[in-house]
């Protein structure tokens, strides 16, 4: 099983790690951050397979990924 | 668990100026990946340019030096010459490269100064506001070429790599982008190479990141990393543009 | 004390930078400096540094930026138009707070001009050639001897004060020859370089730039910079006097003005005028007060300048309205002789203005 | 004592040489001396000459507008700074390239056959030489001796060989001069 | 009269260019002045004009040289670092007496500094920024209209004289909004172009250069030039005045902080007291004779810059030493308000001095 | 009797200030030549460096123009930007076009600035007596590299006719000599093709001559003349380099 | 009458745009106008201000730092820029995103759910025409047909069609603020 | 026949004329012309075939050459 922390602080909403997720395990959330920005937001935690791919796509480095 | 990824040691956690879903991040994280790979964060030192990436000096976690306008291969030069086992890496635009510092940067590929340049080509000058750059395309709508860029009077964009792969202190040059996951594992390899190309004094190392400006080019973040796909790597092709090294 | 050898004085700054552990140096080629080039590349790889002949001044002194961000004791050398395109680089250099040395061996303008020895550039160093509110340290030395001793306190300055250093010379004092005693150099206590930007190892990141985007923290920074330059206004002001106690005329000339305004005041006294001369060292800081002072006792003021008259308005701020200020000069690259010197005096003497 | 003199000649007649060896010779001797070359942008051919001021007080002015001697190798040098020689100064020129008279009375002047000369003892390079003993000894501004030991200073080792050629050259010159004082000397400065 | 229209000051400067028939522009992004070149690559090509974005500063400020040669009306415009970067060029024009424009929107500095308005280029200006003799015509507007009606005349200005003109501007003023009424362009007559190199077609060649190897010919050419410009010191002095005639403590301010101390005036005046605006709108040449004579009615001077107080030279050589001199200023990109500088009004003149 | 050698009328009848054979002169003529047989000496403009060739303006008959050290190309874009019907050269050195003023050429090839550039090329700086160029040879001492030429710390000279010919905006460029009779002939072949490609509205033209210094290399005329041949040629060889220009 | 008016919102709320208006039609109106925006390095969504001087004088300082009015349309904005309006002044602030009431008793102070009221004419992006309808209707610093008509001038011929659209939004805000004048207003100016 | 006219006050003695001429039919003269140098001489005019090399290769255009 694998944990993908997002850090909803350094996110811009870019919506990049959505597209490049192969599961699509990503949403935007509805409320805004700090920022300003609507932060994405990991669904179905548990269907992650720690492949990575939406920590290498995020400009702000806001994804970290365990396994 | 264990963390499988996570941010680099190098890479401060200061949160970027970035526009949303821009490369500059991407890229800044190769970056610091690579310096933590090979260990040399103590002894590197980052030159930032004029341009988006000005403040890179609050991003990375080594010592950083902030450049004039397109002279950040003589300042990288002053640095490495005065301290010759440190690591040197600019960090350019195509403003600040190709356009106002080109005697530079072609002076310092042909110098075969030891260090590493990490050239940001987004086609566009991000930090002024959206004006025609030296890699803007053919008709390519900017805040300076209102009506597409046009080669008649603006002339042709600028092949970087290709250029100054006929320098002979060139020794490592190759054009990357950042818009997927195995483009941006390929750039990943090719600024390592580029940092060990420094390291082990063969000479000067180069590489041409494609790179997004979704704000000026008023895209999608998305969209804009398909238009480097689509157009911006037609014009640019990826690869390695290192010429086989002359006999000096 | 060292032996006294016979020198060019282009050669006596090189030498004088070696002198002052200045182990890099960049510069491009121009008339009339080319020996200082030259001699650092044969020269430099002698005592293990670095001689690096730039594309052009513009990379030359982006170079000595980088070099001072790396700690170096650096110099780049050049002449009025060269210097002309370091304007920007300066301006970094000034507002990063940078120690290096510059050397300006002007010839004559405006554009490509000529290449005889000039006073024209007066302005541009003094003043600030460059954008912003900086300030450089300029000396002005009027002999082969004081090339060599101005270049090497020069380095020091710049140390102290991590602030670039300019040395104005021109093309007569850079071509002429004249004996040197290579002094050994004083040691002074200079502040170590914790600053420098040399690699972040068992210390925080070092970080140098000239960026300020919040224009009250830009503010700050500009008024440290003041502070500063009012110290620098207050400890390194310099200049010498040449029979200024009686004089009745006070010559006011600096670098080889000075030394034909000195020839003049020798063939003044002969006819039994009372002439001196106030001959400004630094020229920023200028020591305005010295000079007022010196005028005191004066009826009138002649500056005497290879240029149409620069340092005039430095002279007029020190001795007010209260003083005749005269200039005599001759510019383009000509220089004036004692003799139209001596006349202007005699001139001015006579009519008693 | 203010010697204040021009040396001037075609390029390649070793003008500057010749200023730089009495202006080494006057700091050997204690006096206060400056050298100052005409430079211009070409690299070619052309005039060239030098100022060089040896005194017993501080030099001021390292420029020379009214010397007190000129030594001239060619003719377009004695053309030129003909007119700038001090009233009872001293004009020497090289008689074997200078067949007109410079056109002043109130000097002293002196034709040193300086190419013919040296040709003689074998070496065309050496007229400089011939002309500066014959400045030597006129003016005495500084010595012959000191000027041969300036010479092992100026000269590169590897060239130090020559320096016996440039002995000779110099009593040559200095020959020349001593025949002419008996001969002139009483005559010119009368006219001054 | 024109109608009345709301528009930047930046893009006021650009029409005021195309009003002045205009039609080559070179330039170089940089902040806060990008409004003017792409204004210009919008209308450039309406008017049948040359937009060309140069690959630099230098680059930009050479092709500026090459156009006036051939006759061009032409202009280039930066901010601070982009300036500094044109001095060698900005030499050269004005030693081949080129007519041009420059145009610097000023931002703080030194270095890259920031982007708010300043006004701490204006020894860079005034004095000279580059090599030799040589003087800009500096004009320095308050308002979008006088942007625009200032650039009109700067370039009859530079075509009468055969003289490069700079604007001196500021972040601020480039920025704002005013309104604007687009006059008529008053015919002026200017002297024919016979110099321009255009093609030896029925006449003998023509040569710009700003090169003369014989100092003797410089001298000259610097004496004619000088000439020149104590032709136009006479001729061309600008400067208003607001409520000085009875001011007993006269503020000396140009461009935004004139605006600035004028309403500092009007609170003062408010207040009962007695004060005063000299603004001078050639900065070079420096109206010292109309400031002196202004000032001598008043008990003191108070000069209220964006900078650590560059003019104040200026304005004592203008009023002597008779005058106290005060300074009130920011630096940095920071502006004085008007309540600052009002209490620094207060200030002095509670004190009496 | 017909003249079949004479002065060509671009030419004026003032003595150069040229050393004894230097090839400045030569170079000189052939360009005059082909004015003439153009017939556009009255819309010609000319431009000189600074450089040896500082005073070109006092030889040729036609209008021209002193720029400042390297930025000729800028200063041709603006004349000929303003002049669009008029022929526009410059006329520029090794230091001039390939050290300080890279940038400025460069960008004037890039957008195919309709000009020529006769770039003379003789490995040195000779108008400031003889100090190293961008294009001076490995090994080659000159009086800021005493010692020979060392690439490890110098650089490597730069190839200008190659590194321009990877530009979209060159039409035309060759790399030529006049070390003999019949390399003067193919010479002036060059320069009149370049001229042409100009006149013809096709882009940016260049031809780099190999030109002697007989005085700052320390050579008799004609043992310059035959190093050139022995060893500037090889690394440096004659020919065309144009590419085929590509469809913007 | 002198209005000096800050406003003040995110980047693409139209804060710079309805600056521009009230200038525009000052302008019209005859009076001394100038519009003066803050600007940063960066081309991001950040925070977006400008200061508008409407006056029957001469504009002398464009810089406002001491505001007769503030439309703050998020919350940065109107914690920046409440201490700086004048005694007396007004305040403005968007309540459909701001929660907490600025702090401040000796000014006036006006809610206007902007954003909500947009949303009901059904276009989110004409808030700011909502907030501009209160400031005017509150100060008559310039009338609301004037704007109108500044609208026509400063928008791009092929987006007038937005204008009847925008005309809804003032009219809505004109209707907030005639409500609060009615029942707030009296209280509020005794604060003073 | 051909006829070469050297102008001796450009001549400055580079002897590239001389070099050239594939039948040698220049020399360098005793005298000096007025630039202080030994210009080049033609010897032997009619040997001249008016092949101009010697023209072609004269930085100076000293020479014209008549046929
Ligand atoms: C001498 C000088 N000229 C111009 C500028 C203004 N300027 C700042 S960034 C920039 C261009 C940035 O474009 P690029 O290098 O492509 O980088 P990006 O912002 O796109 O990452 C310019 C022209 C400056 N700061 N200094
Ligand atoms: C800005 C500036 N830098 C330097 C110089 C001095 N300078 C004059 S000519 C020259 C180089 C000439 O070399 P090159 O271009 O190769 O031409 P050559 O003289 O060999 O024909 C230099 C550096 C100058 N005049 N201006
Ligand atoms: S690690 Fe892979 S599977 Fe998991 S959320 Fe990220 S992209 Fe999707
Ligand atoms: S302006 Fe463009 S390049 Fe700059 S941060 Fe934004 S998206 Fe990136
Ligand atoms: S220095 Fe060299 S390039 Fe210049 S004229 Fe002399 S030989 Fe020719
Ligand atoms: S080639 Fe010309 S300059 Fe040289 S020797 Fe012959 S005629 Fe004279």
């Amino acid at each position: 099983m694998a944990r993908v922390a997002l850090d909803e602080r350094l996110c811009k909403g870019c919506e990049l790690c959505i597209a490049f997720c192969p599961r699509k395990l990503l949403v935007m959330a509805e409320h805004f951050n700090a920022k300003g920005y609507h932060p994405a937001t990991i669904v179905n935690q548990e269907e992650c397979n720690a492949c990575t791919y939406c920590a290498r796509m995020c400009p702000e480095v806001a994804i970290e990924v365990y396994r | 668990m264990k963390q499988v990824f996570g941010r680099p040691e190098t890479l401060t956690s200061v949160p970027t100026h970035y526009c949303p879903g821009c490369t500059h991040g991407i890229i800044h994280r190769l970056i610091a990946e690579v310096i933590d790979e090979l260990g040399v964060r103590e002894k590197t030192i980052g030159i930032s340019p004029v341009g988006c990436a000005v403040l890179a000096y609050d991003y990375f976690n080594c010592d950083f030096v902030e450049a004039s306008h397109g002279r950040a291969p003589a300042v990288a030069t002053g640095i490495k010459r005065t301290l010759p086992d440190s690591v040197v890496f600019c960090y350019q635009g195509d403003g600040d490269l190709a356009s106002i510092g080109a005697a530079e940067i072609i002076h310092a590929a042909t110098r075969g100064e030891k260090i590493t340049v990490i050239f940001v080509n987004n086609a566009i000058y991000g930090m002024t506001g959206g004006q025609m750059a030296p890699t803007t395309l053919p008709g390519q709508k900017t805040t300076t070429s209102p009506r597409g860029r046009n080669v008649e009077s603006a002339g042709y964009p600028i092949r970087v790599a290709e250029l100054l792969s006929s320098l002979s202190g060139v020794a490592y040059i190759a054009r990357v982008s950042a818009t997927s996951p195995a483009n941006v594992t390929k750039a990943k390899r090719a600024v390592k190479k580029a940092f060990e190309t420094q390291i082990n004094g063969k000479g000067f190392s180069l590489v041409e990141f494609l790179s997004t400006c979704p704000i000026n080019w008023g895209m999608s973040p998305l969209e804009a990393m398909k238009w480097v796909d689509d157009k911006m790597s037609v014009y640019y092709p990826l690869g390695d543009y290192t010429r086989v090294p002359e006999v000096g | 004390m060292g032996e006294k050898v016979l020198m060019k004085g282009n050669e006596a700054i090189a030498e004088g930078a070696i002198l002052a552990d200045c182990r890099h140096f960049f510069g491009y080629p121009i008339t009339p400096q080319n020996e200082i080039p030259e001699y650092m590349s044969r020269r430099m790889p002698e005592v293990g540094g670095v001689f690096l002949q730039a594309e052009s001044e513009v990379a030359g002194s982006n170079m000595v930026y980088g070099a001072a961000c790396a700690g170096a004791r650096v110099m780049t050398t050049s002449s009025s138009p060269g210097i002309s395109l370091m304007q920007e680089a300066i301006s970094y250099v000034a507002g990063a707070e940078l120690p290096c040395v510059f050397v300006n061996i002007v010839r004559g303008g405006p554009g490509l001009g000529g290449i005889q020895g000039s006073q024209a550039d007066y302005f541009q160093a003094t003043k600030g050639g460059g954008h912003g509110d900086y300030k450089l340290i300029v000396l002005a030395p009027a002999s082969v001897q004081e090339l060599m001793d101005l270049t090497v306190e020069a380095f020091d300055l710049a140390d102290m004060y991590r602030n670039p250093v300019l040395l104005l010379g021109d093309a007569i004092l850079g071509q002429m020859m004249e004996p040197v005693v290579i002094r050994e150099r004083a040691k002074v206590d200079l502040p170590p370089k914790t600053w420098a930007t040399t690699g972040a190892k068992g210390r925080p990141k070092n970080v140098i730039t000239s960026l300020s985007l919040d224009p009250a923290k830009l503010e700050e920074h500009n008024l440290s910079l003041a502070e500063k330059y009012a110290r620098i206004s207050n400890e390194q002001v310099r200049y010498m006097t040449y029979m200024a106690d009686d004089a009745e005329t006070l010559l006011v000339a600096y670098g080889t003005s000075a030394r034909i305004a000195q020839a003049a005041i020798d063939m003044a006294r002969e006819r039994g005028l009372k002439v001196g001369l106030f001959r400004p060292i630094s020229l920023w800081p200028f020591p305005y007060d010295a000079l007022q002072l010196t005028a005191q006792g004066s009826l009138r003021v002649l500056v005497v300048e290879m240029s149409l008259g620069q340092m005039v308005e430095d002279v007029r701020l020190a001795t007010g309205n209260s003083k005749s200020v005269h200039f005599y000069g001759r510019t383009g690259g000509m220089t004036p002789t004692p003799r139209e010197v001596l006349n202007e005096i005699e001139r001015i003497v006579e009519e008693g203005i | 004592m203010q010697e204040e003199v021009i040396f001037a000649g075609f390029g390649g007649q070793g003008v500057l040489l010749i200023g730089q060896l009495v202006t080494y010779a006057g700091m050997i001797e204690g006096a206060n001396v400056s050298w100052m070359p005409s430079y211009g942008p070409e690299m070619r051919g052309g005039t060239a000459n030098c100022t060089v001021v040896v005194s017993s007080r501080e030099v001021s002015s390292p420029l020379v507008v009214e010397p007190t001697s000129l030594i001239a190798l060619n003719k377009p040098s004695l053309d030129k700074f003909t007119p700038w020689v001090k009233p009872g100064g001293l004009i020497i020129y090289n008689s074997s390239l200078i067949e007109s008279l410079p056109e002043r009375t109130d000097v002293r002047v002196l034709a040193v056959p300086a190419n013919e000369v040296a040709n003689e003892i074998g070496d065309i390079r050496i007229a400089n030489m011939v002309a500066l003993g014959a400045y030597l000894a006129t003016t005495r501004a500084v010595g012959c001796n000191t000027v041969l030991d300036a010479m092992k200073k100026v000269l590169p080792e590897r060239r130090h060989n020559l320096i016996p050629l440039n002995r000779q050259a110099l009593a040559r010159g200095i020959e020349i001069a001593s025949v002419w004082h008996s001969r002139d000397q009483g005559e010119v400065s009368g006219a001054q």
